[in-house]
C-alpha cells in the first residue's frame, strides 16, 4: 500500500481536488460579490472557462528565462504546501508526503512562491510589475508577523512544530480556536492579508489595467498563476481548518469548514475600501500584533 | 678590562675640543672624528657592559680621592645598559647626520658635531656619575649643548625654542642646586652612596623639600608635565637627528637621574605616588594634545613626552616588574622614536613648516622611508609582532600585578588616541594620492641615513620577533636598580678598604 | 610659603641683631635671608618683566642668590682658608668647609656660560623678530 | 618538524615571495600566491592532527599551539574560503593598484586567522588577533576611498576591542600566572566575584567588536564596502567568524561558570536579535550593493550570535552551521558584486540593471546564494534558520523568535532588491556592451553556490565536524540525535528529511518549466524588455523604464520611526566633542616662555603644598 506509485497517485489526486475546489471558491467569490453589489455576476464555473481559455492559448513572445521560471516557482510553492498540509485527520484518504507538516518549513515554502514569482515578474521589465512586487513583499512583512506570532504561540504551547501533532491534540482538547482564541484572531486577521482580497489587493490591483506582478504574463503563464493561486487558496484554507478547527474527518466536512473560513476574507473584502501599502502594514502591526502578543502571553501562562 | 668608564666621558669631551683644531688641518675630519669617537664609545661601553654582567659592577675613582670624598663613576648593569643605548644612538645619529644638508658647509658642521659630542658626553656622565654635584654639572653641559643644537638653524624660530628651553633649563638648574645645598648642609656629603646610606638620619622635613627640588630640577630634562613646555618647540625646531638625539639620549638621561634619585638616593620603598601622578598627567596631556597636531615633528614630540610619562608611571609602581617594564619601554622608545624622527625628517625634508598634510601620498615617491615610518608607528603604538607590543605587555602585567586596574584602563584608553593620530599620518602617507599642490616634492634620502634607518628597523623587528634577546639584560638592570644596598656597599667598601 | 619663611627669618635676623650676642648665627641667618630675598627678586623679574634682557638678568640674580646660599653653608666665624700648612695642624677645626667654595666656583662658571648662550640667543631673536618682548615671540605654540 | 610550524614557514615564505618576486612578474606572483594557499590547506587537511601540541617560552611565559576540534570547524571555513576566494582574486584584482601588497596582505590575514585558531594560549591568540586587525585595516584603506573616516572608525573599534581583551588577558596572567586558555577556564571559579563579571565582559567586548555586535557594528558598512571585494569576501566570510569563535569559547566555557551568567547570555542574545533587525532594515535602505551586503552581514552575524548565546545544543549547532553557511553565501555575494563592478564599473543599483542575459552564470550564483541567504528551502540557509527557530522555541524565547522572524522576513526585501537591481528589470542600452566575467571568476562563484546547495540537502556533511567541536566544548555527543546525513531534528523530536523534499521540489519545478517552455522555444521569440504593454502602449527605446530609485518606499513609510535614530551619529558627535575638548586643553602650551616659567613656580608651590599626600 505504501508504494511510490500510491504516493504519486495521492499527489495527483490531491492537486486536482485542490485545483477544483480553489477555482470553485473563487467563482463563488465573484458571484457572491456581484450579488452583494447588486449585479448578476458571472456563473460560478466562469473561472474554469477562463482557465481553459488561458491554457489553450499560444504565447508568441517571452522575456527570458526567469519569466518561465517564475510561474514554475509559484507552482512549486503552492503544490509543496498542499502536499505538506494533511488534508484529512490522521492520514485518512491520501496522507501525501506531509513531513509531519513541519510548520516552519511550511512558513518558508509558502513565501518561496511569491519570491519566485517576483523574480519572474522582474524579468519582464515592466515597471508596474516591479512596483507590484515591492508592494507585495512589504505587505508580506506586515502580515507575516502576527501570523508567525500565532503559530509560535501554538507551537510553544503544545511543544511541537508538527501540524499533525497539533491536529491530534485537538482530538482531545477540542478546537484550538476556542482553547487559544487570541492566536486564532491574530491568524485570521493575518489571513486577510494573505488572501490579498480587498482591502489588501493593492498588490494585484485587479481593477487597474495590466499592473501588478501578473502583467506581461498571458496564456499559459497566467493559467499557471491562476491554478497555483487556487491550489494555494485551498492549501491555506485547509491549513486554517487543521490548525484551529480540528481538521476534518471527511471531504464534506472539510469543504464546509474551509468555506466558512473562506467567507471571512471574502465578506471583509466586500465592505472595505483599498488600503495603501503602508496603511496595510500599519493595520497589521496594530490589532493583529496586539492579539499576537496576547496569544504569546496566553501560551506563556498555560 | 678593555678600558675604564672615565673614557666614556673624557674622550667625547676631548674630541669636542679637538674637532675645531683638526678642522683647520683637514676639513673632512670634522665629520669623521665624531663618527670614530662614537663608534669607539659604543664598542667600549658594550664591552664594559658585557664585562660588568659577567663579573661585577665597576666603580671608577677619579683623581685618587676615594669615595665618599672624591668623585666616583659607577658602571653597573643598569648604567651600562643605558650607556650602551645612548652611545649607540649617538652613533646612529652621527651616521644619519654625516651628510646632513646643513653641515655640508664646514662651519655649521663644526658647531653641530662639537655640540653633539658635548651632548653625548654630558648624558653619559649623568648616567654613570656617582656624585650629585657632578651630575648637576653634566646636566648643565647637556643643557648648554642642547640649547645650542636647538638653535642650530638660523632664519627660523629655532632661537625662540632654544630660549624657552634655556629659561626652563636654568630655573631647573637653580632648583637642583638648592636641592644639593640642602642635602649637603644636612649630610655633609655629595656622594650618592653616602647620602643613600645616611638618608635616614636626615630631618624628614628637609628631606621632602630636597626631594621636591630634585624632582623639579631634573623634571625639565625628563619632560614631566608642567615643565615640558619647551619640549615640543625644541623637538620641532631642532634638526631632525637632534630630535632623535633628544628623545633617544637626553630624555633617557633625565629619566635615569630621576629614578636614581627616587630609588637610590632617597631609597623609597613601595609605590611612589608622585611619579605615578606626574606620569599619568604628563601622558594624558601630551597624547591628547598630539591628537590634533598639524605638524609632524610636533606630533612626534608630544608622543615622545607621553612615552616618558608612561615610563615614569611604570617606575612609580616601585616593583621589580614595574622597573622591568619601564626599562623595556625606555629601550623601545630609544630605538623607535629616533627611527620615527629620522624617517620623518626625511619625509618632510623639503619643507620648513613640517605640516602633516605636506607628506600626502609621499609613499609613492619614497617607499622605503615610508615603510620604515609605518614600522615605527606600529611599533610605538604597540601592535604585535613589533617591539612596542612586548613592552606594553610588560607594563600592563606589572600594573595588573599591583592590581592598578584604573591605571591600566587609563593607559589603554589613552593609547587609543595614540593609535588614531599615528594611523591618520599613515593614511596620509600611503592611502592618499600624491598631488603637487599640497605635497612637497620628495627628497632622495642619503645612503648613510638609509643605513641608520635600516639598522634601527632591524632592531625593532628583532625585539619584536624574539624579545628574549633583550629581556635578560633588562632583567639584570632592573635588579641592579631595585637593589639599593648593593649599590651603597659597592661604592663605600672602597672607602672602607682605604680607611683600614 | 617660601615668602613667609623668608620674611620670618629676616625679622628674626633683625631681632637677634639687637637682643643676641651670637654673631655667627646672626650672620648666617642674615646671609640666608639675603640669598632667599635675592632668589625671590630674580623670580619676580623672570615672571613679570617682559623684556628678554631683564629676564636674563633675573636668572642671573637667582644664580647669585643661590651661590650666596651655598657659600653661607660653609661659613665658620673668623675661620681660615682650608689650606694645610706645616705647624698649623690644630687649625683644621677653624678651617671653613672647602667643598661649597669649590661648588660655587663651578656654579659661577656654569652660570656665566648659560648667560652667554642666552645673550647670543637674544641677539638672534632680536634679528628675527625685531623685538625683545617675550610675549610677542610666540610663533611656536600648541 | 611539526606540521603547524611547517605551515607557518610556508606562509611566511609565501608572503615574502608574493611581495618581492611579485615585483618581477605578475604571473609568478599569482602562482606563488595560489601555491601557498593550496599547499598550506593541503597540509592542514591531511597532516594536522588535533592532539599535536607545540610549547615554547617567550619572556618567561609559556605559549602553546595546537588544534582543537572546535577550531577545526572554523579552520574549514578559513581555508576553504581562502582558496576559492584566492583563485577568484587573482583574476578579479587584475589591473588594480599595489597588487603585491594586496596578495601578501591577503596571505598575512589568512595566516593570522590560522594562528588564532591554533593558539591554545591567550598571548599568541592576542598577537595573531592584532596581526589580523592591522592587515585587514590596510585592506580597508587600500582603495584610497573614504580613508580617514571608515578606516579610522575601523581601527578605533579594532583597538577598543583589542585593548579590552589585552586588559582581561593581563589580569588573568597576573592572577593565575598562566595564559593557557585551558588553565583559565579551569581556574575561573577561583576569581573574585567582581572579576567573574569583569573578565567575561571585557573578553566579550573584544570579540563583539570583530563580530560587529550591535553597539560596535558601526565600522562594518564602511570597512566592508571600502576594501576590495575580493578581500571583503574573506573579511565578511572568515574574519568576522573569528569574533564568533571567541564568543563561542567565552559564552560556553566561561559564562557557564558565573552564578548569574544567565543574564549575560540573555543580554548578548537580545543584542544579537536587535543587531539582526537593525542591520536588515538598513540593508534594505542602501542603494549601493556593497553597503547593502555589509549591513546584511551585520544582520546575519546577529543570527549567529543569537544561536551561540542561547547555548542549548541545538542553538549552538544552529549558530555554527549558520556561521559556515554565512561564510559560503555571503562571500559568494561579495564576489558577485566584485564581478559586476569589474565588468560594469559600478556597484550601484540605481545605475546598472538588466544584466541577466549578459552575465547568466553570475546570476545563477547570485540566485542560489540569495535563496540560501533568505533561508528558503531547499538551500543551506534554511537548515540553519530552522534549527535556530527550533532552538529558540525549545528554550522558551517567546519574543526573541519574533524579532528574528521579523528580520528574516524583511530580509526578503533586500534579497529581491539585490537580484532585481542588478540582473532583472529593463535592459538599458548603456549596459549592452557588458560581457560575462572571466571563467576564473565565475567558476569559484558557481562552486560556492553548489556548496550551499549540497549543504542544504546533506547538512550532515558539516554538522558532523561541528558536532565534534561541540563535544570539545563539553556538550554530550549529539550523534544521531540532532543530525543525520540529510535529516534534522529539534528538541521535541520533530524532524525534517531534506532529501525527498528536494527531489519533489525539483520534480514539480521541472514539470512546470517544461510545461511552460515545451512549445515555447519552438515558436516564441525573445523580445527586449522595452517591448512591453505599459498601459496599452509600447515605450520607445530611449525611454528609461527602470524602476529602482525609491525601491521599497512604502515599506519605509511604514517603519519610518525606527529608522530615525542611528547610533553612528551619536558616536560622531561624541568623537567631535572629545577632539574639541583636547583642542582646548592643549592651549595650555601657549608658546610664551614666561608662562612656562610661571608653570614652573606653580608646580613648585603645588608640590610644597601637597608634599604630605604625594610623598
Amino acid at each position: 500500500m505504501e508504494s511510490v506509485g500510491y504516493y504519486i497517485l495521492g499527489v495527483i489526486v490531491t492537486i486536482i481536488v485542490a485545483f477544483t475546489v480553489g477555482l470553485t471558491y473563487m467563482g463563488l467569490n465573484r458571484k457572491i460579490t456581484a450579488r452583494v453589489q447588486n449585479r448578476k455576476g458571472p456563473p460560478f464555473y466562469q473561472n474554469f472557462i477562463d482557465a481553459y481559455k488561458l491554457a489553450s492559448k499560444e504565447t508568441a513572445i517571452h522575456h527570458g528565462f526567469m519569466q518561465h521560471a517564475g510561474p514554475a516557482f509559484l507552482m512549486v510553492a503552492s503544490i509543496m504546501s498542499v502536499l505538506i498540509i494533511p488534508v484529512l485527520n490522521d492520514g485518512k484518504w491520501f496522507p501525501n508526503l506531509n513531513f509531519n507538516g513541519d510548520l516552519i518549513f511550511l512558513l518558508y515554502i509558502m513565501v518561496f512562491g511569491p519570491l519566485g514569482m517576483a523574480l519572474g515578474a522582474g524579468q519582464t521589465g515592466n515597471p508596474n510589475s516591479a512596483i507590484g512586487v515591492t508592494r507585495g513583499l512589504s505587505q508580506m512583512v506586515g502580515f507575516e508577523i502576527p501570523w508567525v506570532m500565532a503559530l509560535v504561540a501554538l507551537m510553544m504551547q503544545y511543544q511541537t512544530t508538527s501540524l499533525v501533532d497539533l491536529m491530534t491534540v485537538q482530538q482531545t482538547t477540542g478546537w484550538l480556536m476556542f482553547s487559544s482564541p487570541f492566536a486564532f484572531l491574530a491568524a485570521v486577521l493575518a489571513m486577510l492579508g494573505m488572501f490579498r482580497y480587498s482591502p489588501f489587493d493593492i498588490v494585484g490591483a485587479p481593477t487597474e489595467l495590466a499592473s501588478g506582478p501578473a502583467s506581461e504574463n498571458g496564456g499559459k503563464y497566467l493559467f499557471t498563476m491562476m491554478s497555483s493561486g487556487s491550489i494555494f487558496a485551498f492549501a491555506k484554507l485547509t491549513l486554517y481548518v487543521d490548525l484551529f478547527m480540528g481538521g476534518a474527518d471527511n471531504l464534506i466536512e472539510l469543504l464546509v469548514k474551509t468555506f466558512t473560513i473562506y467567507l471571512i476574507p471574502m465578506l471583509y473584502g466586500m465592505v472595505s475600501p483599498r488600503y495603501r501599502t503602508e496603511q496595510a502594514i500599519r493595520y497589521f502591526w496594530g490589532w493583529p500584533l496586539f492579539f499576537g502578543f496576547l496569544a504569546l502571553v496566553h501560551a506563556m501562562v498555560f | 678590562m678593555v678600558g675604564s668608564p672615565v673614557l666614556l666621558i673624557a674622550i667625547p669631551l676631548l674630541a669636542a675640543f679637538l674637532i675645531p683644531l683638526l678642522g683647520m688641518v683637514w676639513k673632512e675630519s670634522v665629520r669623521i672624528i665624531p663618527g670614530l669617537v662614537l663608534a669607539y664609545l659604543t664598542f667600549l661601553s658594550a664591552s664594559l657592559y658585557i664585562e660588568v654582567i659577567n663579573t661585577d659592577t665597576i666603580v671608577e675613582i677619579i683623581a685618587g680621592w676615594r669615595p665618599p670624598w672624591g668623585i666616583n663613576l659607577v658602571f653597573s648593569p643598569l648604567t651600562g645598559f643605558l650607556t650602551t643605548i645612548m652611545t649607540f644612538m649617538g652613533f646612529i645619529v652621527w651616521l644619519y647626520s654625516y651628510r646632513f644638508k646643513r653641515n655640508v658647509e664646514f662651519e655649521a658642521a663644526k658647531k653641530y658635531f662639537i655640540f653633539l659630542m658635548l651632548l653625548v658626553a654630558g648624558s653619559v656622565g649623568i648616567v654613570i656619575t656617582g656624585d650629585i654635584f657632578n651630575q648637576f654639572v653634566f646636566i648643565e653641559i647637556v643643557g648648554i649643548s642642547a640649547y645650542a643644537l636647538t638653535a642650530f638653524y638660523t632664519g627660523r624660530d629655532s632661537a625662540e625654542a632654544a630660549f624657552k628651553y634655556l629659561i626652563m633649563g636654568s630655573l631647573s638648574a637653580s632648583a637642583l642646586l638648592i636641592a644639593i645645598i640642602i642635602i649637603y648642609s644636612q649630610l655633609g656629603t655629595l656622594n650618592m652612596a653616602q647620602i643613600a646610606a645616611n638618608i635616614d638620619n636626615m630631618n624628614p622635613y628637609y628631606r621632602i623639600i630636597a626631594m621636591i627640588f630634585f624632582i623639579i630640577g631634573i623634571g625639565v630634562e625628563a619632560e614631566i608635565f608642567p615643565l615640558n613646555g619647551w619640549a615640543p618647540d625644541a623637538y620641532t625646531e631642532a634638526p631632525g637627528p637632534v630630535g632623535g638625539a633628544f628623545s633617544g639620549i637626553v630624555a633617557k638621561a633625565g629619566i635615569y637621574a630621576m629614578v636614581r634619585m627616587m630609588f637610590t638616593l632617597f631609597d623609597i620603598e613601595g609605590p611612589m605616588k608622585i611619579l605615578i601622578v606626574i606620569g599619568l598627567i604628563t601622558l594624558i596631556v601630551a597624547e591628547t594634545s598630539a591628537l590634533r597636531q598639524e605638524k609632524l615633528k610636533r606630533m612626534l614630540a608630544y608622543s615622545s613626552i607621553g612615552q616618558m610619562g608612561l615610563v615614569l608611571v611604570a617606575f612609580g609602581m616601585g616593583t621589580k616588574a614595574g622597573v622591568f617594564a619601564a626599562l623595556f619601554l625606555m629601550l623601545n622608545h630609544a630605538i623607535t622614536k629616533p627611527m620615527l624622527f629620522l624617517s620623518g625628517s626625511f619625509l618632510t625634508f623639503n619643507t620648513t613648516e613640517k605640516y602633516i598634510k605636506q607628506i600626502t601620498g609621499m609613499a609613492k615617491k619614497m617607499p622605503v622611508v615610508s615603510i620604515i615610518f609605518v614600522l615605527g608607528a606600529l611599533a610605538i603604538t604597540g601592535f604585535p609582532p613589533f617591539s612596542g607590543f612586548w613592552s606594553k605587555m610588560a607594563f600592563l602585567s606589572a600594573a595588573a600585578d599591583e592590581n592598578l586596574l584604573f591605571i591600566m584602563a587609563t593607559i589603554l584608553i589613552i593609547s587609543i588616541f595614540e593609535v588614531v593620530y599615528y594611523f591618520r599620518v599613515i593614511n596620509r602617507l600611503f592611502f592618499f594620492e600624491y598631488d603637487d599642490k599640497i605635497s612637497i616634492e620628495p627628497h632622495k634620502p642619503g645612503f648613510n641615513g638609509m643605513i641608520a634607518l635600516f639598522v634601527l628597523a632591524f632592531i625593532v623587528l628583532m625585539i619584536g620577533f624574539y624579545p628574549s634577546s633583550v629581556t635578560g639584560f633588562i632583567d639584570l638592570a632592573a635588579d641592579d636598580l631595585m637593589n639599593t644596598h648593593q649599590y651603597i656597599d659597592k661604592v663605600l667598601q672602597l672607602g672602607q678598604t682605604i680607611i683600614q | 610659603m617660601q615668602e613667609c619663611t623668608a620674611v620670618r627669618s629676616c625679622n628674626l635676623g633683625i631681632k637677634t641683631l639687637y637682643f643676641s650676642m651670637d654673631t655667627t648665627e646672626l650672620i648666617r641667618i642674615g646671609v640666608y635671608g639675603t640669598s632667599i630675598l635675592l632668589i625671590l627678586i630674580g623670580l619676580y623679574a623672570v615672571l613679570t618683566k617682559r623684556s628678554l634682557i631683564k629676564i636674563i638678568i633675573g636668572l642671573s640674580i637667582i644664580d647669585g642668590g643661590i651661590h650666596l646660599l651655598l657659600i653661607g653653608i660653609g661659613y665658620i666665624k673668623n675661620g681660615t682658608a682650608p689650606i694645610f700648612s706645616p705647624g698649623s695642624e690644630n687649625a683644621v677645626a677653624r678651617m671653613v668647609d672647602p667643598v661649597p667654595q669649590a661648588l660655587v666656583l663651578t656654579a659661577i662658571v656654569i652660570g656665566f656660560g648659560v648667560t652667554a648662550v642666552a645673550l647670543s640667543l637674544v641677539i638672534r631673536l632680536y634679528r628675527h623678530h625685531n623685538t625683545l618682548k617675550i610675549d610677542e615671540i610666540k610663533n611656536l605654540k600648541w | 618538524m611539526e606540521t603547524i610550524l611547517t605551515i607557518f614557514i610556508i606562509f611566511i615564505a609565501g608572503i615574502a615571495g608574493t611581495y618581492f618576486l611579485g615585483k618581477l612578474n605578475g604571473i609568478l606572483r599569482s602562482v606563488i600566491f595560489i601555491a601557498t594557499l593550496l599547499v598550506t590547506s593541503w597540509l592542514f587537511f591531511t597532516a594536522v592532527s588535533p592532539d599535536v601540541i607545540i610549547e615554547f617560552e617567550v619572556m618567561g611565559i609559556m605559549l602553546s599551539w595546537g588544534l582543537t576540534p572546535l577550531a577545526y570547524v572554523f579552520a574549514i571555513i578559513v581555508f576553504g574560503l581562502s582558496i576559492i576566494i584566492g583563485i577568484y582574486a587573482v583574476k578579479a584584482m587584475e589591473g588594480q593598484r599595489s597588487l603585491n601588497f594586496f596578495f601578501a596582505n591577503f596571505l598575512i590575514s589568512v595566516m593570522a586567522m590560522f594562528g588564532i585558531l591554533i593558539s591554545n594560549d591567550l598571548i599568541s591568540f592576542f598577537i595573531f588577533w592584532e596581526i589580523m586587525s592591522w592587515s585587514s585595516y590596510f585592506m580597508v584603506v587600500l582603495n584610497h576611498k573614504d580613508v580617514q573616516r571608515s578606516g579610522i572608525t575601523y581601527i578605533i573599534f579594532c583597538v577598543i576591542g583589542a585593548y579590552a581583551m589585552m586588559m582581561a588577558i593581563m589580569i588573568i596572567y597576573s592572577s593565575t600566572g598562566s595564559v593557557m586558555i585551558g588553565d583559565f577556564i579551569s581556574n575561573f571559579h577561583a576569581f573574585s566575584p567582581d572579576m567573574k563579571w569583569l573578565l567575561p565582559i571585557l573578553l566579550l567586548i573584544g570579540f563583539a567588536s570583530k563580530a560587529a555586535l550591535m553597539p560596535m557594528h558601526v565600522w562594518a558598512p564602511g570597512a566592508y564596502s571600502n576594501s576590495p571585494m575580493s578581500y571583503t569576501a574573506l573579511f565578511s566570510g572568515a574574519l568576522s567568524k573569528m569574533g564568533v569563535y571567541g564568543m563561542v569559547l567565552v559564552m560556553i566555557m566561561i559564562v557557564q561558570q558565573i552564578p548569574d551568567g544567565y543574564w549575560i547570555k540573555e543580554v548578548i542574545a537580545w543584542l544579537g536579535g536587535i543587531t539582526s533587525a537593525i542591520g536588515t532594515l538598513w540593508a534594505i535602505k542602501q542603494d549601493d550593493a556593497k553597503r547593502m551586503l555589509a549591513y546584511s552581514s551585520v544582520a546575519q552575524l546577529g543570527y549567529i550570535i543569537v544561536g551561540v548565546a542561547i547555548g542549548t545544543p541545538l542553538a549552538m549547532l544552529a549558530g555554527l552551521f549558520l556561521a559556515v553557511m554565512h561564510g559560503i553565501f555571503k562571500s559568494t555575494l561579495f564576489m558577485v558584486v566584485g564581478a559586476i563592478e569589474r565588468q560594469t564599473g559600478t556597484s550601484n543599483f540605481t545605475e546598472v540593471t538588466g544584466l541577466i542575459r549578459k552575465m547568466p552564470w553570475t546570476f545563477l550564483a547570485a540566485l542560489m546564494s540569495i535563496i540560501a541567504l533568505a533561508g528558503i528551502p531547499p538551500l543551506g540557509g534554511f537548515i540553519g534558520k530552522w534549527m535556530l527557530y527550533e532552538s529558540l522555541m525549545g528554550s522558551n524565547h517567546y519574543l526573541l523568535i519574533i524579532v528574528i522572524f521579523f528580520s528574516s522576513t524583511a530580509a526578503f526585501l533586500y534579497c529581491y532588491k539585490f537580484l532585481f537591481g542588478f540582473f532583472l528589470g529593463q535592459e538599458e542600452k548603456e549596459w549592452s556592451h557588458v560581457k560575462e566575467a572571466p571563467a576564473l571568476m565565475v567558476v569559484p562563484m558557481v562552486l560556492m553556490a553548489i556548496f550551499s546547495f549540497v549543504l542544504g540537502v546533506f547538512p550532515g556533511l558539516i554538522l558532523k565536524p561541528i558536532n565534534e567541536g561541540m563535544q570539545f566544548l563539553g556538550y554530550v555527543s549529539t550523534d544521531n540525535r540532532f543530525w543525520e546525513m540529510s535529516m534534522i531534528f529539534n528538541d521535541w523530536g520533530n524532524q525534517v528529511v531534506m532529501e525527498p523534499i528536494v527531489y519533489t521540489i525539483f520534480a514539480i519545478f521541472l514539470f512546470f518549466l517544461i510545461f511552460l517552455t515545451l512549445k515555447g522555444y519552438k515558436n516564441t521569440r525573445y523580445v527586449t524588455t522595452k517591448d512591453i504593454s505599459s498601459s496599452g502602449e509600447i515605450p520607445r527605446e530611449d525611454e528609461n523604464f527602470t524602476f529602482i530609485t525609491g525601491f521599497m518606499q512604502p515599506f519605509f513609510r511604514a517603519v519610518a520611526p525606527v529608522m530615525k535614530r542611528q547610533i553612528d551619529k551619536y558616536y560622531n558627535s561624541f568623537g567631535k566633542g572629545l577632539e574639541a575638548l583636547f583642542d582646548f586643553t592643549r592651549r595650555i602650551y601657549n608658546g610664551n616662555g614666561q608662562t612656562y616659567a610661571l608653570y614652573f613656580v606653580i608646580f613648585v608651590i603645588l608640590l610644597l603644598m601637597f608634599r604630605d599626600s604625594l610623598f
